[in-house]
């Protein structure tokens, strides 16, 4: 079977979305997110948003090298089970996350760390869980498929395909429920579309119109298998959230602004009351589905056409370019990357392992 | 004391729960307009809107994972199957989420809902609409899970489960829901986790749940005629199991029968067998007996549904053969 | 919520479909078919044809009557458990059945008589089966819900709402594996299209282009729920079909020519390897969801207007009207069923029960 | 004798399976291109093509029910799940529609499918990867359950699995993939339901499958040291349990222990316990002795997962306490 692959042409540009945005941000809050600008308006930040641009760039680079470590230390026998890296993705969460409120549920599935880290979660505690230390964020019982942070409403961290997306429309009941303009993201892989549980929860997501914003990180393969293989009706996913009245667009994954912009969008209808939301966003895994995985099924080219687009390489470039940057801040952003990642690295080393008879504990409430 | 049936003790309940607690909401397929398919939770829509009790469309897996988020959300879900066969489509969000939440978080979640649903066999619905999963479910870490017999009980575990921190399977057997019996006008509970002695006796300990137990107290009263003097247990919760009651009833008669209107293989008898012959085997004047429905699917035809079904004859008949009664 | 009603002109005329129609019968081998004329036509039947009229009506009646006769035996005791009639989508059963080979698989859910009797199964042990007797389709193992007839290739009668959609996928697979140009065609309700195998199942046989049709009795309730209450993107499903890449079309299930016009359509590109079809037929259950149910949840003026389209009493008055039968052609049919229906029930009251040793037989093969 | 580990024994089954039996064909997540999650099917895709070896969405339900039905449509379907735990999404296809489907007809269908699936804990999985639900499973009339601990049964099994006309459920304990044993080089066939005396012995019956295996062997040496000699059991089937070779074992040992490397409560070791209290009550020196995992979900943790799964040492200190051996 033929694989269609990603062409940036089929993109919505999501400049086209301005004028919408605009009437939007007036009739909703869109707390902390300030004002944005596509790609070609960045020379225009003010003082503050020169230190927001540099934080994007940070958080990208800080799960890039969070990553590294934990392969690193998955060799080394101190992470076990399956470990899913992000990396590549980082422009994803990084941009979805800049545009949340702290009220706001995020839900994922086992491919975590990323979200985890742009929503917050510390650094240290996100590395002992990978540990098993009693200092990780479920005290070691979750492990890397199942990083949770209740006080960031980071709700997991989900191993089941497809599990994560009817908890996360939970999540978004209890928001309106409560009377609130808070909301819920879920992220899903497009092999998750091929549960039963992501029709039925968009479905139910557009009768309640809740306030769950459908995330579906397209990479294009679910473990080994190529999406063509898998799925009927193309590589395109977003399409298809029209046969449930849901509001859909698709956006580069692998530009960090455009997918800022395309959240606040859709964040911002949400919060003024107008139901779910679906954003698909093309992107791409660099390395195996898990440690274990040497992707001997995909072409090397297809990944350096991808690489050629990294997040970490063209986001710094282009804030270099419009002058939102120099070289030393990025290298000052990098350096104290470092330090944390090494800084989590010794943390998770120097914390106590769980003792057996924690078994029991958090078994009930 | 008024009297009630099983249904509108359980209704009771529900309203009760609406009315004081703002953060119980009811979903399921049919409750609202439709009143449910038993008939549970009529009239509740007209008197509380359609927030708070929500007609689902039929995708269990997502609604029984929605009540797990909007109880993780704060809230407390009372969610309504219409058969707890129909569980089975919806079972990882059950067993995989539910249950698990709490533990992979290390303790940070906690997902207060209940999942009501009816049970059991005996109404010619055939396989695919008979079974009683919550035994299975009572062997889930994280879940609890009872079933009442009467309408006290039915209206004080419900109390008890709306309350409770942790998802609660709360099964109610489809043919006693037009039982009926004497509910106190006062508030009270009934704890998870507390078997009842319904009838004590020296000669024999008969223990059941939901469904068995009519047939426990006919084979009761057929012992009585005969001399006999049985002391009759409802579980009325599967998980946790009120072990210290079954020992206890067990060191002093000595004889012990544990009776499942499932299937007699597996199970939560299998379980309750396993425990009482670890813990009593000194006391025990012979294998504890073990009795259910034939093992095979649930066939339709009232003969042979009946004839899978156990009754007291099996129950007198056992324990004769068993320990000379 | 309001509930859009069905509308007779949003139907895409079967007509329209003719030449296609057309050029697929010389592709294909619709045995035993005839050529199909829609209902403008009728008067242009030859010889054959005009006894394969009388005896689609002939089927309608039948399974009105039996299903009248259920609802007899089931107040007085004879038939227990569930019971769901048919009774107002005759037409669809029997428009479908009329195009299918005897090699082809037909599935279907709980509200099985119709489709059961259309597919020619004995109406004397369908109906034992619902009295729950050892000369019964199952010998009294299955009831009203599980009506089976293997030697018919009537694979079921399934009671989970959307468990049967995964059955028929497999043994439309079992057809291409072994070479056939045999086909399975699956029927569900508008409720089912709320389960998760429903889009697993439509996403599988597109991908696998499995000669699977999917055969939507849209009755526009799914128990006490009308359809906008529980499903979002209005009353029509047929569009969605098209996110898998399956072909769909509405067709109106009063009107038995136009079902087995469209169905002749579907079935030949199937035959051909063109892969899955789906047909959505609109149609009203008259009666209650089963016999507990006494439909308090809808108007009686919306049951009045279906009744106007009553199969039972539009398709013989066309009949007359072009020409095609006299009344006594329609009364000898009638005759004929009330016999047939009367035997079948003193041989259902005649028949032995099962006795409760075979409650173990049948479990293993 | 040619020796094999348990994943090479698996797949000569399915190669040769595939190669005699045209009417065999595989599916699965990632059996096909990537060879499969535990690399059981690599290069069968290669050597059969698409259609024989197919690779499915993660769809478990549809592709589960696909199976059944294309074994109703008298193909033989091996199915893999990458996970046992992932039976879960399509637990109402196997339970309802593979286990029902022949009864509800009255016997005119029938469903000769396999479902293999690695299973267990041990890999560090965590709560929702790490179960066995093949005890669950093993309760269902109508489905066969089987659970190979050598490369010797796992073949055979697999033999006498694609040959069975019933579904059959193949449960491959996921830490025993690499394990190797001598496969003789001669067609042989290990029946459905047989258990096997692993090491024979005098003084107490010890009794398991799959992942458990090790454990008792391990038990039997440090016992045998002991003076005791231990008989170890494997019950390969779990559907259905050959009771009569368990009942002999412990007619002659008078003490009997059973451990299941999945959770203590439930499951197939209830099941087991509750039989032979039943019907070996005369023989026994005391109570059957149960041992499983701890009763939580499986923690991520390595040492709360060892300390979850029970060892040698429980299982010789448990009978040391029992029965004072
Ligand atoms: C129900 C279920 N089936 C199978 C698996 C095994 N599995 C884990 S991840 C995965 C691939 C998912 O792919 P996708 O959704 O595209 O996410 P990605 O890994 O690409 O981020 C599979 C098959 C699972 N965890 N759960
Ligand atoms: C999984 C599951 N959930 C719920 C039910 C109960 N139930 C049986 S039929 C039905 C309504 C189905 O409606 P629809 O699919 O529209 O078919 P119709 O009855 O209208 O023909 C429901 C909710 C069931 N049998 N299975
Ligand atoms: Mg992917
Ligand atoms: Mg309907």
């Amino acid at each position: 079977m033929e694989i269609q692959r990603y062409v940036p042409t089929q993109l919505r540009p999501a400049r086209q979305m301005r004028a919408d945005l605009q009437q939007i941000e007036q009739a909703s809050s869109l707390d902390g997110v300030g004002e944005l600008r596509s790609v070609g308006e960045v020379s225009l930040y003010g003082p503050g948003e020169k230190a927001e641009l540099l934080d994007l760039y940070r958080q990208m680079y800080l799960i890039r090298r969070f990553e590294e470590a934990c392969a690193e230390n998955y060799s080394k026998g101190n992470i076990r089970g399956f470990l899913h890296l992000y990396i590549g993705q980082e422009a994803v969460a990084v941009g979805v996350m800049s545009v949340l409120r702290p009220g706001d549920y995020v839900v994922t599935h086992y491919r975590d760390h990323g979200h985890a880290l742009a929503r917050g979660v510390d650094t240290n505690r996100a590395m002992a869980e990978l540990f098993g230390r009693k200092t990780g964020l479920s005290k070691g019982k979750g492990g890397s498929m199942h990083l949770f942070d209740a006080s960031k409403r980071f709700m997991g961290g989900h191993a089941i395909v497809g599990g994560q997306l009817p908890l996360a429309a939970g999540l978004s009941l209890s928001c309106t429920y409560k009377g609130t303009d808070d909301i819920a993201i879920v992220f899903f892989g497009d092999g998750a579309v091929n549960q039963g549980t992501f029709h039925e929860t968009m479905n139910l997501a557009a009768v309640w119109k809740l306030p769950l914003l459908f995330f579906l990180e397209n990479n294009f393969y679910g473990m080994g298998s190529a999406i063509g293989k898998v799925r009927a009706g193309g590589t395109d996913f977003y399409p298809m959230a029209e046969s449930y009245g849901i509001e859909s667009v698709l956006v580069d994954g692998m530009n960090v602004l455009e997918v800022r912009e395309v959240m606040a969008n859709a964040v911002g209808k949400m919060r003024a009351g107008g139901g779910p939301q679906f954003i698909e966003a093309k992107t791409f895994r660099y390395v195996g589905h898990s440690m274990a995985d040497p992707a001997r099924y995909r072409d090397d080219s297809e990944l350096a056409e991808w690489m050629e687009k990294d997040p970490l390489k063209t986001f710094p470039s282009l804030l270099l370019a419009r002058g939102a940057a120099v070289e030393s801040d990025l290298e000052a952003q990098r350096e104290s990357v470092h330090q944390e990642v090494s800084a989590a690295v010794r943390f998770s080393e120097g914390s106590a392992k769980p003792s057996p008879h924690e078994i029991f504990d958090d078994v009930y409430a | 004391m008024p009297t009630l049936t099983i249904r509108e003790a359980i209704r009771l309940g529900l309203d009760e729960a609406l009315e004081t607690d703002p953060s119980v909401f009811l979903m399921g397929e049919d409750i609202g307009t439709y009143g449910g398919a038993y008939a549970v939770t009529a009239g509740l829509l007209e008197k509380y809107g359609p927030d708070r009790v929500r007609d689902t469309p039929i995708s269990e897996a997502a609604f029984i994972g929605a009540g797990v988020g909007a109880a993780a959300g704060g809230l407390r879900p009372i969610v309504e199957l219409m058969s707890m066969s129909f569980a089975l489509v919806g079972f990882d969000q059950i067993v995989n989420m539910a249950a698990n939440l709490r533990y992979m978080s290390g303790g940070q979640i906690k997902a207060p809902m209940v999942i009501r649903a009816p049970t059991g066999a005996g109404m010619q619905l055939a396989a695919t609409h008979s079974q009683s999963f919550e035994t299975w479910l009572a062997e889930v870490p994280g879940l609890r899970v009872v079933a009442p017999s009467t309408p006290y009980d039915a209206l004080g575990l419900l109390r008890s489960s709306i309350k409770e921190d942790n998802p609660v399977i709360y099964a109610e057997s489809a043919g006693l829901y037009g039982a009926s019996g004497e509910t106190p006008a006062e508030y009270y509970e009934v704890p998870i986790g507390s078997a009842k002695v319904c009838r004590s006796g020296d000669d024999a300990t008969l223990i059941s749940y939901g469904h068995g137990m009519p047939i426990l107290y006919e084979s009761a009263e057929i012992l009585a005629a005969r001399g006999v003097s049985a002391e009759v247990i409802d579980l009325r919760s599967l998980s946790p199991i009120d072990t210290g009651v079954l020992v206890d009833s067990v060191q002093k008669t000595g004889r012990v029968l544990a009776l499942d209107t499932a299937r007699r293989s597996g199970g939560i008898m299998a379980e309750v067998t396993a425990t009482l012959q670890e813990q009593t085997s000194d006391w025990l004047d012979g294998p504890v007996v073990r009795i259910g429905a034939k093992c095979a699917p649930w066939p339709y035809n009232r003969e042979m549904e009946q004839g899978s079904l156990p009754d007291a004859q099996d129950v007198t008949g056992m324990l004769s053969a068993t320990y000379d009664l």
